[in-house]
């Protein structure tokens, strides 16, 4: 393993101290339990906005703190969900008075760690409202698995409801709007190599020199299958194909009802893409493919979204939610109305996205 | 015959030891089918707890073992970070007070554990999960316990139980926790989660029959 | 070779045509001869700065063209400067009446074909004047070698006097500000892996499981010197040193006297950084290593300038000149005076770059 | 005894030819030293030279060398574009009208091609460069003709000074372009303008000799 790191058990720490020196205008970083929030939090009356998972995905979510984004960042172990006192004491640090809402990637282990969360917060008084994003189609069904993972809608939905949320909206707002991005939104990724963590000092998995992962998730998780390395037309026709004729998607997940106190079953549809619809399209690194390749991507996806009626209204392209130094990436296309567009274009300033200010 | 305080301890100094030495081994069951830390969680966890435990040696079991399961749930992360830190509390609460566990007391803290561990994460058995380990050792020890085992006899059995339900765990296709992305890719491997479960049972066994 | 790539003959094209669609709001792409002009080109009454070089450093030189950074830019193949036919067109596209400067990186042939454009562009009546960056302190002298390859500064002279020239400085105004940001400048790179260049389809350069290249440029070639792994602090105290001790550094370049339409030599001084300068810290990502491990680098890198009494102004941080997919960084600091600092704050509007608008 | 035309254009396809079978070969040696493209940049110039050539075989000999200067200019890109696209532009300007070459007009053609690359890259003898071949390689021409040898006679000198100067290239350390910046890791590989200037040479002293 080769990684620009010092002792295995300080690379979180050290990147957040990093973090707190480069941009003190823009965040504050606790280390121990480890947060980051926004210099000015608690913004007073403003909903917050806190986010959290395992780390290795930067510069989600750290570098999504700041004006018109995150009010907070739990950043966990290398790949590992954080806890619940992290999560804990960051809401209580960024709430304004009108209540957090927790961006929760679903997985196993975000959840159950944001559950606990939750009801430490609301036993505090805190108002709480928690939205899962769940936007990987290549997890086909949610009754024989964990459901679909959380990966590409999370960076959008951070900026649209942080906008959103600067915008005035109050808590339940917030939450609806949430779940509405998430439900607009579909991602697919794919792997050219694995990542290494760091603690584990070797490659999670070993791709032959023309294989490639389909599916993966953000984890260095091996994919949903593996097949023979195709050219980045093929490719990303491939995973545009399966977003864009993804089928309504129905499950059941656990939502916190702040009045009660309690979790309560909701039933969640997604429907699919259709012609007609306006996009805004993600193309991301995974971490180790260069920007440039990810041209050649989106050029290809245009196309493919042209051909079935479908307008790319805006585009994010980069590496935003990465696995670690993994080469591969991702497509998310997100149904964008009219509300979405507009708090898309709002500005943020973060250390990881920034515009109109 | 009983399980003391202080074997309840050496119960937990060997879980930490055992972990550490299996920390690489965990962690490569992870990596085929998950994400390649479990190791790396259980050694963390269990770290922080060898580092708080000195602080309440001499509190009562029930309070030990809440206080392990705090330190799991806010040092570990991941999925099984709240899993077996709500197993601990669960535990801890079951035995509250106590300074030693009957038979009976034992067989009650597991059951407890257990169900803690299906209420949070609502695996069911053959969802390839620790469950598939926890929970016929818990059945195994009721029953010896039932049969009046003798505590050696009774853990003999709990931990055969639990070497089996992890064995079990290698043909199934995962439908919990992050193995469940895989779909069939993730038959043919063992589950972390169940094979760090008897592991903890295991050490169990060990420190009452050295005890002995 | 795993890339996500078409042919590999087409890989610059397909790249350029992507950021075509994907940025019609801010540039205009032309493709063969290839040239990425901005959107409003050519900007009547302001000097127009065209850089260019090889590709695979993206998202430099196309990604930096927009309001408030270069006009135009030039792509020559993977690594390979582009031709004087590129830069000659390019530089018609762009001239609004008040000349081209040329932005240069000190490459053999970037240096051979820029000279033969700024004749090329001066016969057919475009001013122009040409500065060359040469800020790579891994090159010692100049007098056995081809002289310090132009790297990191480049890209902080293209924010800087970009927005000098939408400030409305001339020609040579901007030509002087250029001259000054490249001589306040100073660089040094490094690799843990190589790149691969898509025509060659097999790495550079191998290198051990502990070993790292120091002294590197940014076309994949070995560097100055080979070592042992270290840890990042290791190795960023390591460069920075070199950079903050580096002496004063003399050489002899070619400028283009526009007057006389002929090129002149002339003996350029850098100064050496010095306790009370204050700085524009730029930690850069080769391409493949993630911008938390150049957090990480910048912790320490801060801890290194504060010893030495050198106070970083601004900073940033992240892969803008890189070798394609390449693990690895580099750190730039720029002594910065008010003017620079002005004009680094300025809004800049690019597909790589974007603040204050 | 003359130099065609004909022969030259021969010659020009014959060059394109061996580039391109050598084009792993010279790309390899650049990876040592330099960016690893001197074959990808020699071969997309003269697959562009070798798509211009038809249009321009019926005129004379200054005109299709100019050409494809320009054409390399215009497509190679890089140090070896300029420096070759000078050559054949220098040359071409030598032999400007001539629809065949005598030996003395080839030893001109040589030097003025020569003297441009030098004036373009200021490179000196033994700085590692395509220099190092061009210059014996010229020196030996000019005084096998001045002695009155046959072309082919004259062209076997200066492709042997030519291979020479090549090889002569492996232990010297770098003073100009890329692999300047190696030091004294550039010492021990050949440097592959060197290379390609030898191979360009040597499909001349080809073309001549199957047109005995
Ligand atoms: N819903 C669940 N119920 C019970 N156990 C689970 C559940 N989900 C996952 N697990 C267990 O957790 C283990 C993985 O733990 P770990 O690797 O530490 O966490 P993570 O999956 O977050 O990386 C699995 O092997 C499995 O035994
Ligand atoms: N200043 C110079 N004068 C003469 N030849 C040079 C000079 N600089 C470089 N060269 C030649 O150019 C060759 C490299 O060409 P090439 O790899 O195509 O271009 P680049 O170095 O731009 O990648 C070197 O091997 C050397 O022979
Ligand atoms: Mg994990
Ligand atoms: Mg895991
Ligand atoms: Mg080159
Ligand atoms: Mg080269």
């Amino acid at each position: 393993m080769k990684k620009l790191i010092n002792a295995v058990d300080n690379v979180v720490r050290e990147q957040l101290q990093g973090m707190a020196v480069a941009h003190p205008d823009l965040v504050k970083v606790q280390i121990d339990p480890h947060y980051v929030v926004r210099a000015d939090a608690p913004v007073k009356g403003k909903v917050a906005l806190v986010s959290g998972g395992g780390s290795g995905h930067e510069p989600m979510h750290g570098g999504f703190v700041g004006m018109g984004m995150l009010d907070g960042a739990c950043p966990g172990e290398v790949f590992t969900s954080p806890t619940p006192d992290q999560m804990y004491e960051c809401a209580k640090a960024v709430d304004g008075g009108a209540g957090v809402l927790f961006i929760v990637k679903n997985y196993t282990g975000d959840v159950l760690n944001f559950e606990t969360a939750a009801e430490l917060a609301h036993a505090d008084g805190i108002k709480v409202q928690s939205i899962l994003i769940d936007d990987d189609v290549a997890v086909k069904d949610s009754l024989y698995t964990a459901g679909r993972r959380g990966v590409g809608t999370t960076v959008l939905a951070e900026k649209i409801v942080g906008a959103a949320a600067e915008a005035g909206y109050n808590l339940t707002q917030c939450a609806d709007l949430c779940r509405k991005v998430n439900s607009y939104g579909r991602s697919m990724g794919m792997a050219l190599t694995s990542c290494t963590v760091p603690a584990a000092g070797k490659p999670t998995f070993s791709l032959g020199d023309n294989e490639v992962e389909i599916g993966i998730g953000i984890h260095g998780e091996p994919g949903q299958r593996r097949m023979e390395m195709k050219t980045a037309d093929e490719i990303t026709e491939m995973m545009a194909l399966e977003i864009i004729t993804d089928k309504a998607y129905t499950r059941t997940v656990r939502e916190w009802d702040n009045d009660q106190g309690v979790w309560v079953d909701v039933e969640l549809v997604d429907e699919p893409l259709k012609a007609g619809d306006q996009v805004i399209a993600f193309v991301n690194s995974m971490g180790g493919t260069p920007v440039s390749e990810l041209y050649a991507i989106y050029r290809k996806l245009a196309e493919v979204c042209q051909s079935h009626g479908i307008t790319i209204a805006r585009n994010l392209i980069g590496p935003y939610i990465t696995s670690l130094e993994m080469q591969g990436c991702s497509i998310t296309l997100l149904k964008a109305d009219e509300e979405i567009l507009r708090f898309w274009d709002a500005p943020v300033k973060t250390p990881g996205l920034r515009w109109g200010v | 015959m009983s399980v003391t305080r202080e074997q309840i301890v050496t119960w937990l100094e060997k879980t930490a030891v055992v972990l550490d030495a299996n920390k690489q081994y965990l962690t490569d069951l992870d990596a085929a089918i998950g994400d390649a830390d479990h190791g790396i969680n259980m050694t963390r966890g269990f770290t922080k707890v060898m580092e708080k435990l000195p602080t309440v040696t001499d509190k009562d079991i029930g309070n030990i073992l809440k206080t392990v399961g705090m330190t799991l749930i806010s040092s570990v992360g991941g999925a099984s970070g709240p899993l077996y830190g709500t197993f601990y509390m669960r535990a801890g609460t079951a035995v509250a007070a106590k300074e030693e566990l009957s038979n009976e007391d034992l067989a009650a803290m597991l059951q407890a554990g257990v169900d803690g561990i299906v209420q949070r994460g609502r695996a069911e058995l053959e969802d390839k999960t620790m469950i598939d380990a926890w929970f016929p050792a818990m059945v195994a020890l009721k029953t010896a316990v039932d049969n009046g085992d003798t505590i050696t006899g009774a853990l003999q059995k709990t931990v055969a139980a639990a070497e089996q339900g992890m064995k079990a765990t290698i043909p199934l296709k995962a439908r919990k926790g992050r193995a469940s992305y895989l779909g069939d890719r993730s038959i043919g491997h063992q589950d972390p989660g169940a094979t760090s479960t008897h592991l903890i049972l295991n050490a169990l066994l060990e420190t009452v029959q050295e005890g002995n």
